[in-house]
C-alpha cells in the first residue's frame, strides 16, 4: 500500500519512538489530537503522555525544553504547529540551540528535531504558508533538511532524529497528502547533506528541492518533448549541510543553471548557491544562473495573488528557454 | 433610550451569529478557502465589550471575533468580501479571515502569532497616554494565547506605566484540543494580573450584561487614568477548533451544557423579563439580518478578485 | 569639532525629537543612563520620561509597543540594546511589523526604526557582536540601514525616522568612537536605498558597507599604490532598498567584483548580491564574483579565533589579487 | 560534620568573593577582555542553594554566579582560563565569562539572552522526571529577567507538569540602570508563581542561612515529586553592572546601607556566636583561597591561546 508524506512521518516518528526510547515529541495538539495534520495519530494511546506531550502555546518553551532534554541525552522531537510561528522560538534556536556545543567546547550536543509543515499553495495566506529556510541560512550549528518525496521524508527524518545535532525539518504540506509512494519495509535512513539527482541530463541543471521538485520535472518533461533539451534535475533534500559536490558536478557537465524554489527570490537559499556555483565553476557557465522563485512579497491569500507568486510550470519554462538560448 | 441599546445589543448578538453560521456554511461548500473560526457561543464577549466604544478606541480582535467587526462599524459586506479574498475585501484579498484591519474604525488587523497583538495593544495605550487623549486599547485573547511570552511581556509594562488597556481573555477551556488543565495549572488565567500589580476579574463570557459590567468599569477606569485591567470571560465555543476540526476530543455533554447557557437566549429571556415581545422583536431582527447578511454574500462574491500583479503592491508607505 | 558616529547617531534622533513631537525612544536603559553607548545621553532630561522610556527587559514587547504606537501615527524609535538581541523580538518584527501594511490593504503604516549595535571585532563573543541583517534578508516590507560614515549615520538615521515604513538600523560598534568627521551644522538627510561611490575605479568593484568599508579602502589603496589596480569601493548604505544601478554601473565598468562584509559568507547578502550581479550582468564578468566575508561559525571571543574569522585587509588582498589575475 | 559544613560554606563564600575580585583587578589591567560582570555581595545565594547539590543536579547560572561554577566543582584554574579566552578554559576559548558550562558538573552554560535558560531547565526537569531520575534542575535568573517572556512560558509549564525545578531570581533591585520599579509593578517577583500553581518563597539572599533553608526545601520537595517553587532572593550588587559601568544612577546610601548586610561579615558573625575562632579561620582560609586564586591566574596566563582555525570546531557532534 502506497504511503503519503504526511505518513511517512509519522512511521518514521513511530519506529523511531519504538527503537529508542530516548525520542519523544512535544508540541501543540500532538496529543488528544494526534497533530493538526495527524503526524502524531495514534501516539498517546501507543506512547503515552509521558512521551506525547501536549504543552501550552508557548513555542519558545518547546524548543528550549526540548533542548534541555536533549543536552541530558534525551532525542526530542518538538512539533510548531506551522512552521511560521518558529519566528516565536528564533531566540531558542539561533542562539541557544546552534550555539551550545561551539560555546560548551565541544563538551555537549543537542539530538533534537524541530519539525513542521512549511510551504504556500493550500490559501494559508501570510501566516501559514512561509518557507522559514531563509530566516536560518547564516546559522551555524543547526542543520537544515526539506524532503520532496514520502521515502525521503521518511528516511530524511530517521536521520534526524539519530543526529547529535540540532537539525530543523520542514516539511511541506502542500506534499503531505497529494503524494505517495511505496515504502521499503524494513528500515532505512536517508542520509543527511546527500542531494539527489531526479532525472538525467546533460544540457542543463535544475536545482531545486522540496515542493518545486514535481513543477521542475514537469518542466523538464515538457523541455525534453518540446525542445529537445535534456535537463538533469537535482533534489538537494538537505540544505545544510549541502551537497556540493553534486552539483559543482552537474554545473561542468550541464554548463547551465536554473535555481528553484519556493521561498522568496531575495534571501532565499538560491542567491547563495547562485553566488557559490559561480564562484567555483565560473569557466563552466555558459549562461548566467537564473532562479525562479517567489515573488519578494508575503504569500498573500487570494488564488490570483497566490498564483502570481508562487513558482510554477509556466515561469520555469520561460526561464530555462531563456536561458537555452543564451 | 434603553430601549435602544437593548435593540442594539440584539442586533449585534444575533448579526454576528447569523454572519458566522454563513460563514460557515459557505466554507462548506467550498466558497471560503482557508481556515475559518467561528466564535459561535462566544458572542456576548466582544459585543459586550466593544458596545459604546469610541472610534478612536483600538481594539485588537482574533480568530472569534468577528462581532468585535460589526458592532465596531465595519460594513458586512466588507467583511464578507474579506473572507472571499476579494479586492473589496478590507485586506484587499492580501490576506484571509481577520488577518485585517480597520484602522479608521480603531480595528487592529492581527497576524496568526497568538497574543502578538497584546504588545501593540500596549503600544496603542503608550499612544493615547503620551498624547493625553481619553481612549483605550483593547486586546483579545484566548486562554490558549496566555501562555506565550508577549502576555507577560505586555500586562508587566501596562501595570508599570498604568496605561489604558484592558485585556479580555475569552477563557472558551480548550486551546484547539488541548483542555485548560494541560494549559495552565490554575483555574482563572485573571488571578494572575496581580502579579502585575493591577486588577483581574472573572465574569461569565456567555452572560451579556455581565461582560458589559465588569468591561465597562475596566474601560472607564482606563479613560481615567486608573490603569489596566484583565478581564477573563468564560465562555465555549460551539464549533470545533477551525472548520475543518472535528471536536472530538471534548465531553458531547460538555456542549449541551453550554449550549444551555446561549448568550443570545440568555439574552432573549431577559427582554422578555423586561417585557418586550421577543418573538416579533426576534422574527423583525432575523429578517433584516438576513437581508444584510445575503447582501454581503452576494456584494462578495460579485466583487472581483484582486489582479496578480497586486500582490506586489501595499507592502511599502513609501516604495521603491 | 569632528562628530563620532555613535555622536552622529545621538544627535539625529536629538534633533528629530526636537523637531517632531511624534518621535520618541523606547528601549532598555535608554533614560537614566542615557545608553549603554551613550546614544541617548542627556535625553531624559531634555524630553523627559514620557518621550525616553526605559522599559523592563522584552525585547518582544519594545518592538510590539513600538509598532502599535507607531500605526497611531508616533515615530517611535525602538533601542535594541545589542542588536545581537533582536531574536528576542523577531516575531514581532518579521510578522507584526513587516506584514502591518500589506495585510491591511495598504490601510496602516508604521513609521518606525528599530536600532541597535551590531558587528564584531571588540572581543565581544557570541552574543554581542552578530550581525543580524541575515536574519531579514527574505523579509519584504523591512527596510534595513547599515551606515559606514559618522555623516550616513547622522542622515540615513534621520530619513529612517522620516519614513513611514519599519527600517532596522545596524549601526556598528566598532566605529562607535572609532570614526569622526566634520559634519554639516544644518539639517540634512541621506536618503534610503542610494549607494555612495567612495572610491572610483575601472579595473575592479568592491561592493562593502558598514565596518568593512575601511579595510576595503584600505585594501583598494594597496592595490593602487603595489599592483596598479584602480579599484572601485561602493558603500551601499542601505540593504534595502539596495540601489542596484549603481552595481550595475559598476560592474559593467569594471567586469570584476569582490564583495566585502562582516556578516557571515554563507547566507550573508553578498550571496545575494553575487546572485543577482552574475545574473544582469553575465555578459560584462570577467571573472567570478567572489566574497570576503566572516568564516562560518559563531563570532568566537578569544582573539586568535575572532581574528581567524573576520574579513581584513590581507584577505581582501588575497582575494582580489587572484581575480586580478583571473 | 557540622564543623565541615561551616567551613565548606565560609571557603565558597570566600572563594567566590577573592576570585571575582581578581578578576575585577585583571579586568582594570587589561588581562580579561570582553564584559565581566561582578557577583560581588550576592555570593550567599549560588553558594547556599548550590551547596549539598548532586553532581547530576542541573544548574543554569547567569552572569553574576561564578560560586555557582566553584560550588558545584570546576577546577578554578579552568575557570580563569575560561575568562582569559585561553584554551584551557571551559569552551576553548569559543566564548568568553560565564557564557560556558561543564555538563559533566550538570552545568549548563548560557547564552547572554536573559530568562532564556529557563526553559532549558524545564527541559532538564522533564528528562528526570521521565527518566524518574531523583534530581533537580535550577534556573538562576536577575529579577530584569524575569520581565522576559521565557520566564513566563517556563513557569507555566513547570505548573502544569509539576516538574522537579527550581527557579531561583536574584532580586538585586537594578537592571543594569533601570531600578524595580521601572521593571515590574509589584514588590515580589515570588507573588506571581501563584499564577502558575506552585509556591512562591522570599528571602534574604545575603543570609546564607536563609537561602539554604529556603533553597533546600524546595529542592527537597522537586525530589520527592512535589513540584517547582520560585525562590526570591533580595540582595544587592556592590559593582555596576559591568566593571564598565559607574552605577551613577544609584543612591550612594544605598551600597552603604547594603555593605552592612554583607553576607560573608554576616556569615562570620554565625561562626563567631558559634565558638569558632573566626580570626584564625579567616587567615587559614584566605591563604588558602590567595594560593588557589594565584595559582588559577597563573595557569590561565600560562595556558596557550586556541588557534585560529579552532574557530571552525566544536560546530557540530556529526560533522560534515
Ligand atoms: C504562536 C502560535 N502558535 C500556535 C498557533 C496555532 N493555533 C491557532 S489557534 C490555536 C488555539 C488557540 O487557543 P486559544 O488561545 O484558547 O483561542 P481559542 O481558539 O480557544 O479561541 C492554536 C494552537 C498560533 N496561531 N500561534
Ligand atoms: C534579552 C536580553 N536583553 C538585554 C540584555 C542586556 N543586559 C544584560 S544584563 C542586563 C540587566 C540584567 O538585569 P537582571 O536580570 O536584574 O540581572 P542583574 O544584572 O541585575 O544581576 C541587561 C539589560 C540581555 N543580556 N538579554
Ligand atoms: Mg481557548
Ligand atoms: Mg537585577
Amino acid at each position: 500500500m502506497p504511503t503519503t508524506y504526511i505518513k511517512a512521518i509519522r512511521d518514521a516518528m513511530f519506529e523511531e519512538m519504538k527503537r529508542d526510547e530516548n525520542v519523544f515529541i512535544l508540541g501543540e495538539d500532538v496529543g488528544i489530537l494526534g497533530g493538526a495534520f495527524k503526524a502524531t495519530d495514534g501516539f498517546l494511546k501507543e506512547f503515552g503522555p509521558e512521551r506525547v506531550i501536549d504543552t501550552p502555546i508557548a513555542e519558545s518553551l518547546i524548543v528550549g525544553a526540548a533542548i534541555g532534554a536533549a543536552v541530558l541525552g534525551m532525542r526530542p522531537i518538538a512539533e510548531i504547529q506551522f512552521a511560521d510561528f518558529i519566528s516565536c522560538a528564533y531566540d531558542q534556536i539561533i542562539n541557544m540551540a546552534a550555539t551550545l556545543r561551539y560555546r560548551h567546547g565541544g563538551g555537549a550536543q543537542v539530538p533534537m528535531v524541530i519539525r513542521g509543515p512549511s510551504g504556500a499553495g493550500v490559501h494559508g495566506g501570510l501566516f501559514h504558508s512561509q518557507n522559514p529556510e531563509s530566516y536560518f541560512l547564516s546559522v551555524p550549528g543547526l542543520k537544515m533538511v526539506a524532503p520532496a518525496t514520502a521515502y525521503d521524508a521518511k528516511g530524511l527524518l530517521k536521520a534526524a532524529i539519530r543526529d547529535d545535532d540540532p537539525v530543523l525539518f520542514f516539511e511541506h504540506k502542500y506534499l503531505y497528502r497529494r503524494i505517495q509512494e511505496e515504502l521499503p519495509e524494513e528500515d532505512y535512513i536517508v542520509p543527511l547533506g546527500k542531494a539527489a539527482v531526479r532525472r538525467e541530463g546533460s544540457d542543463m541543471t535544475f536545482i531545486t528541492y522540496s515542493s518545486m521538485l514535481y513543477p521542475s520535472l514537469t518542466a523538464a518533461e515538457r523541455l525534453e518533448k518540446e525542445d529537445g533539451l535534456r535537463v538533469e534535475v537535482i533534489d538537494l533534500r538537505s540544505l545544510r549541510p549541502l551537497d556540493w559536490e553534486t552539483l559543482f558536478g552537474s554545473v561542468r557537465k550541464t554548463n547551465k543553471v536554473v535555481i528553484i524554489h519556493e521561498d522568496r527570490r531575495t534571501g532565499g537559499i538560491g542567491g547563495e548557491i547562485a553566488a557559490r556555483l559561480a564562484e567555483e565553476c565560473f569557466d563552466s557557465l555558459d549562461g548566467p544562473i537564473v532562479r525562479v522563485a517567489s515573488e519578494d512579497t508575503h504569500y498573500a491569500f487570494s488564488p490570483p495573488l497566490e498564483e502570481f507568486i508562487l513558482p510554477n510550470v509556466d515561469k520555469i519554462l520561460a526561464k530555462a528557454r531563456a536561458l537555452a538560448a543564451y | 433610550m434603553e430601549m435602544k441599546e437593548d435593540q442594539e445589543l440584539y442586533f449585534y448578538l444575533k448579526l454576528t451569529r447569523e454572519f458566522e453560521d454563513r460563514v460557515s456554511k459557505l466554507h462548506l461548500q467550498g466558497k471560503i478557502l482557508g481556515g475559518v473560526y467561528s466564535g459561535k457561543g462566544q458572542e456576548a464577549i466582544v459585543v459586550g465589550v466593544c458596545y459604546g466604544l469610541q472610534r478612536e478606541d483600538f481594539i485588537c480582535p482574533i480568530h472569534r471575533d468577528m462581532g468585535a467587526f460589526l458592532v465596531k462599524g465595519v460594513d458586512p459586506k466588507r467583511l464578507m468580501a474579506q473572507l472571499f479574498g476579494k479586492k473589496t475585501g478590507l485586506s484587499k484579498g492580501k490576506d484571509s479571515f481577520l488577518h485585517a484591519g480597520d484602522l479608521e474604525r480603531g480595528i487592529f488587523g492581527a497576524t496568526s502569532m497568538l497574543a502578538s497583538t497584546l504588545p501593540v495593544a500596549a503600544g496603542a495605550a503608550l499612544k493615547f497616554r503620551m498624547r493625553k487623549e481619553p481612549h483605550v486599547a483593547i486586546a483579545f485573547f484566548g486562554e490558549g494565547a496566555s501562555s506565550r511570552g508577549d502576555f507577560h511581556e505586555t500586562l508587566n509594562f501596562a501595570g508599570i506605566h498604568k496605561l489604558p488597556v484592558i485585556f479580555v481573555c475569552e477563557n472558551n477551556f480548550y486551546a484547539y484540543s488541548t483542555p485548560q488543565n494541560a494549559q495552565m495549572a490554575v483555574e482563572d488565567v485573571a488571578i494572575r494580573a496581580e502579579g502585575y500589580g493591577f486588577k483581574g476579574a472573572v465574569c461569565s463570557g456567555n452572560d451579556l450584561h455581565a461582560v458589559m459590567r465588569t468591561a465597562h468599569a475596566a474601560i472607564d477606569r482606563a479613560r481615567h487614568g486608573e490603569g489596566p485591567t484583565l478581564i477573563e470571560c468564560k465562555t465555549y465555543r460551539y464549533h470545533g477548533h477551525s472548520e475543518h476540526d472535528q471536536p472530538f476530543y471534548r465531553p458531547k455533554e460538555e456542549l449541551i451544557e453550554w449550549e444551555s447557557r446561549d448568550p443570545i437566549q440568555r439574552f432573549e429571556i431577559y427582554l422578555e423579563k423586561k417585557g418586550y415581545n421577543v418573538d416579533q422583536m426576534k422574527a423583525e431582527t432575523e429578517k433584516q439580518i438576513k437581508e444584510i447578511v445575503d447582501e454581503a454574500v452576494q456584494f462578495a462574491e460579485e466583487s472581483p478578485y484582486p489582479e496578480g500583479k497586486e500582490a506586489m503592491e501595499d507592502l511599502y508607505a513609501n516604495p521603491f
